[in-house]
């Protein structure tokens, strides 16, 4: 069958050729990670500034609305939209699950 | 000049069953849109878009029509998807496939929907270009399948891209028994460490550069979509420039997404939409959606060998564009078997990497069909 | 090649009377919407681009200058007034009108004034389209009468639309001798019950569809203006596209007022604007606002008589489109009689019906005319 | 005169087509309301989540942060194009209103 | 049909060592936006552009690719640097000037280096337009260089537009050493009293509009760049369409730069860009910044003499278009030589005059050249 | 030289054409300043109107998150686009300026 054959002859192509790529960029990554070793420890980023003066109450008071402030508009974004997709960001949930992950032992658990 | 209630007949008079069928189809897809919450930023305005194109005589999709301006200048010319690229490149972070470079195969292996479902569409008979249009639904990826569809088989437009979106949101039920199917509880258990390292700004300033050069170089046909995809992240990454990320996630984002909502769903009218194809293509479609998991699974099944049972097969499912809905199918699969195993982070990594391949995939099409 | 003063001149020497007083006529606009505050957002453009296309020599009104650009791309195809249309749909809350439905009725009452003022027209000696063009101001709503007009009469849209802003912010003015006129004492105290009823999200969003299946199914020719006017409404009371919604009545409808105002302000030119035409055009105008209000006021007096006497007839003067003016007025005006009399509700529920049948209307008349 | 009679004409059949389309939306939606009847009863929208450990000072204080904010960007938007235009949503004013008309015994007042 | 390989390698085998080129000149933009923050906002989309645009047989340049057609719809039309000057415009504080009003001097003189420069390039025997094109970089304002040369010698388009924006980042390194050289420790020690007066809304209101009537009946070449910048300021200061002036000076400014950063990068091809010509532009340039320091210093320092010495002559620098740098590099050289020294608000006078002259120069330029 | 000429005339021509044009606008203006002479004097701008019943604590809570939104607004803003770019709104700094330029007094110090 003609049409049989071209379509092996695509996708035999086109797998190869996607694989080829995505291996080349997935080498590229792993040689400037290599390169990139020597780059100097990043440093925290500096929190912002607060007026002098300020106790921690109305620091406090300050980041709650800012952070309902934000909470409004992230749900005031469509799923689909937001700024970082939900899972992009570190949240508490995921570091835990980092810590469990990257911590050998688990006491009276199996361990593969 | 005498005035008639004939002439205002004309619009019942020229309702015919397929324009009523398409105005259902409209309304079907505005309640997948509205309850189901089914992609509603597409599929809203593709339901209002056939329904207004349906109604009789509608001026909309005259020469100068609304429908017509929009389409031609931004669907025909291909521009709407491109900016919407932008945008999502601008909501993008490359940050865990970076960390994880090899993740990148998986995403390559989630392209096999394209090819097997461009062949089952030979098969079913459909011209080359034809099949390669419904083969770009396997990539999952909305603006992707807009944009080859609309080069190779512009009057498939209609349902390619509905058949794409609609789909897109049903990879959380698609996926979970095919996962089953084809891992075993063992290897469903299989934990992963993973380290976080910190990826310095001028890497993630590098690669969205190095990737459209590469891939640019290589197959020319991928550089619209790859560019833009990997323009936005850059705008992005470089940190200078916030004003116009936020233009390019946002406002252009929203406004090209509602045009080439409306303008698409235009293009679904009776005569071209009301085919058999149309069923074919929404069987396909969803063939396309399991087969990409399947490969994607296989493929990470064959990694696992090679590392001697070190890499957890499930993050195969996570190798297509549909983000971040597959990376949480996966790690979701995965706690259920052991509730503290965290492969969200992997998955991620190769989620990321399946909107790449999905984006290098399409242009690999178009080059190998030769489409210009 | 040597530089002369003499092509210095060149601007000097073209400046025409003509052009002088269009100019004024733009500093006036200027005015109104700065100091008056007229409808700024329109008629602060619309004043802008008169004077600067009315400068000497203009090369903003050359083929590719940039009010020919703006022109071209939204104005002659009526883009621009559609797309404003979304975002005015996006605004609304339809809820007044759907909680006491037969208000529907106040608003097709109050577009008497286009068919009256039509008739006028055609006795003054204007053509048939002209005619239907300087009534069409008595929608009382701008996109509808740009729309209408640049179909019918394109060469008298700058003195239409200028007519139809301008007025609109004279309403509070226009109305309240008119209703004090042809009510009575009694009738103005009449009280009306208001219950507020919830209406369902479901009704909510059935409605918008309903009305443009029907609306452009009996009437193709209104599909493109009440269809965008539901679809912005769809987009807001379907809750599941904030972002399209958002980019609607912000975004879009910001850029393109301002694109709208300073391409109508360029058509007017000192040939088409500085006729008798249009000293006509503004008389007619004015007086299309009065049979608007007139009209609306006799039926509903009609209304009170067939209820016996339980509708307070200066709910008729709501049912023009100017929104939220005329309800504010009836409001304001029942008040005067009896401070606890609560019409505001009622009013509003007119209010939006004179929103949907301006624009049904408008759809009306272009099909009588068999525009095309 | 032939331009009068044309100018009748379309009146007539205008307004009689406008007051038709009207007629047949208010019946339509006279029939929803009347089909929509068995909806369930409107749920209380819940409010917004509170971080838990706020007491009643702190809350009030980011309510009026919010409060602010978005009276400044009322203030900014141009009249014409508010997002709820002014009266569109209930104001306390309008629930006096709303409750002196619905309620039938106004002692020591003119009621007609 | 049959698939090959052969056709998968004419990406690599059409690079060219000028596109390979093109592609570093345009990393190096890149670097100099992210990493010296030169104008980000421009040159990091020129620069993608321009590496998107040199990608061996890149569809993004071809005759409906996305550069081609955001080319077309802004820059072939001059649509978008307009809309760029509505934006600063709308961002404008005219305030120190209308204070001040004999600084409008101070603006004129800055722009000598367009001519000094014009010159110079005709004597290096670039033709008349091309010269023109070069000069314009001497009015140190990215819209307005690419306006004008966009409208004399488009092909030049790419190395102008770089050498303004890359220049104009580095006013704060160019102006200080021939500030020094061209005045005395004397002069820069000059006070200058301030007396701040409140400037009327009307006069604020009158002032864009009175400026956009005489410079375009004065020269009517002028007309979209003055209108355009001036209109911009009329929304701002009018106070009642606060919507428009935020379309004005964020949506449309972002999206618009975006899109015009794009389309100039994409106009920077090898065959056109790699030539001796942009090496001279790049030189002349930098000499039309020098000028026009020059000559703003050396007339600030004819009006010290005119008024006795009570005229700081570092203020000639700031007559330039860069804002607000050059009035910064004024202030902070004052202050180096007595701290107290306080010329910052005479200083944005200057500078904002030099916005204006800018602009008018340009118009002024066209005339000359009798460009259409 | 002809192309020489050409240029000198251009630049004859030019510059006296820039310098005429800002000329006229500075007479316009200042004569537009001598005409507006008679203008009363700007009120004060009234400050945003509190709820009642807010003590100064509230108040300068609440002006500090403002103000921090603000701040991260700006900072999310480059540079080249500021709403009001730096330098055209006085600072504290300027106005201090201000004062010192506008005072004739300034004892212990050299006076020009
Ligand atoms: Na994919
Ligand atoms: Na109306
Ligand atoms: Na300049």
């Amino acid at each position: 069958m003609e049409s049989l054959n071209i379509g092996i002859q695509l996708t035999v192509f086109g797998m190869g050729l996607v694989f080829l790529l995505l291996a080349v960029m997935a080498l590229f990554i792993t040689l400037l990670l290599r390169f990139d070793r020597t780059q100097p420890p990043m440093e925290e980023p500096s929190g912002p500034e607060y007026p002098a003066g300020l106790d921690a109450e109305a620091l406090s008071a300050i980041t709650i609305a800012v952070t309902m402030h934000q909470a409004l508009r992230r749900k005031e974004a469509a799923p689909a939209m937001r700024r970082y997709r939900p899972g992009t960001r570190p949240s508490r949930w995921v570091n835990v699950g980092r810590h469990l992950q990257n911590t050998s032992w688990h006491p009276g658990r199996r361990v593969q | 000049m005498t005035v008639s209630f004939a002439q205002l007949l004309q619009g019942i008079q020229n309702m015919t069953p397929g324009s009523l069928l398409m105005i259902a189809v409209g309304c079907l897809l505005i309640y997948l849109a509205v309850v189901k919450e089914y992609e509603p930023m597409l599929l809203l305005p593709i339901g209002a878009g056939a329904i207004l194109a349906n109604l009789p005589l509608s001026p909309m999709i005259e020469a100068e029509g609304m429908f017509t301006v929009l389409k031609k200048a931004g669907v025909d010319n291909e521009l709407f998807p491109l900016l919407v690229f932008i945008g999502i490149g601008a909501m993008t972070d490359f940050g865990p496939l970076l960390e994880n470079p090899r993740m990148m195969l998986l995403g390559a292996a989630g392209q096999f929907g394209i090819f097997g479902t461009l062949m089952l569409a030979l098969l079913l008979g459909f011209d080359l270009k034809e099949a390669a249009s419904i083969g770009i639904i396997g990539a999952i990826d909305g603006p992707t399948s807009i944009y080859v569809s609309n080069l190779l088989a512009p009057h498939m437009l209609g349902p390619i891209a509905v058949t794409a979106y609609s789909y897109m949101s049903l990879v959380p039920i698609i996926q979970p028994p095919i996962m089953r199917a084809l891992t075993s509880r063992k290897e469903r258990l299989i934990r992963m460490p993973y380290t976080s390292r910190p990826i310095s700004r001028r890497i993630r300033i590098i690669f969205p550069i190095a990737v459209f050069v590469v891939v640019g170089t290589l197959v020319p046909m991928a550089t619209p979509l790859i560019g833009t995809l990997m323009l936005g992240n850059l705008l992005k990454e470089s940190g200078v420039v916030e004003r116009l990320t936020k233009a390019s996630s946002n406002e252009i984002a929203n406004i090209v997404t509602l045009f080439l909502g409306l303008a698409v769903g235009s293009t679904m009218q009776a005569a071209t939409f009301l085919k058999m194809q149309t069923l074919a293509i929404l069987g396909l479609g969803i063939l396309a959606f399991g087969l990409d998991t399947a490969a994607g699974l296989l493929f990470a099944k064959f990694l696992n060998f090679l590392s001697k049972g070190r890499f957890n097969p499930l993050l195969g499912a996570a190798g297509i564009s549909a983000f971040p809905m597959a990376a949480r199918v996966v790690q979701k699969m995965g706690q259920e078997e052991d509730f503290e195993n965290f492969l969200l982070m992997h998955a991620m990594g190769a989620n990321t990497a399946g909107q790449i391949a999905s984006v290098v995939a399409g242009g690999v099409l178009l080059a190998l069909l030769g489409a210009h």
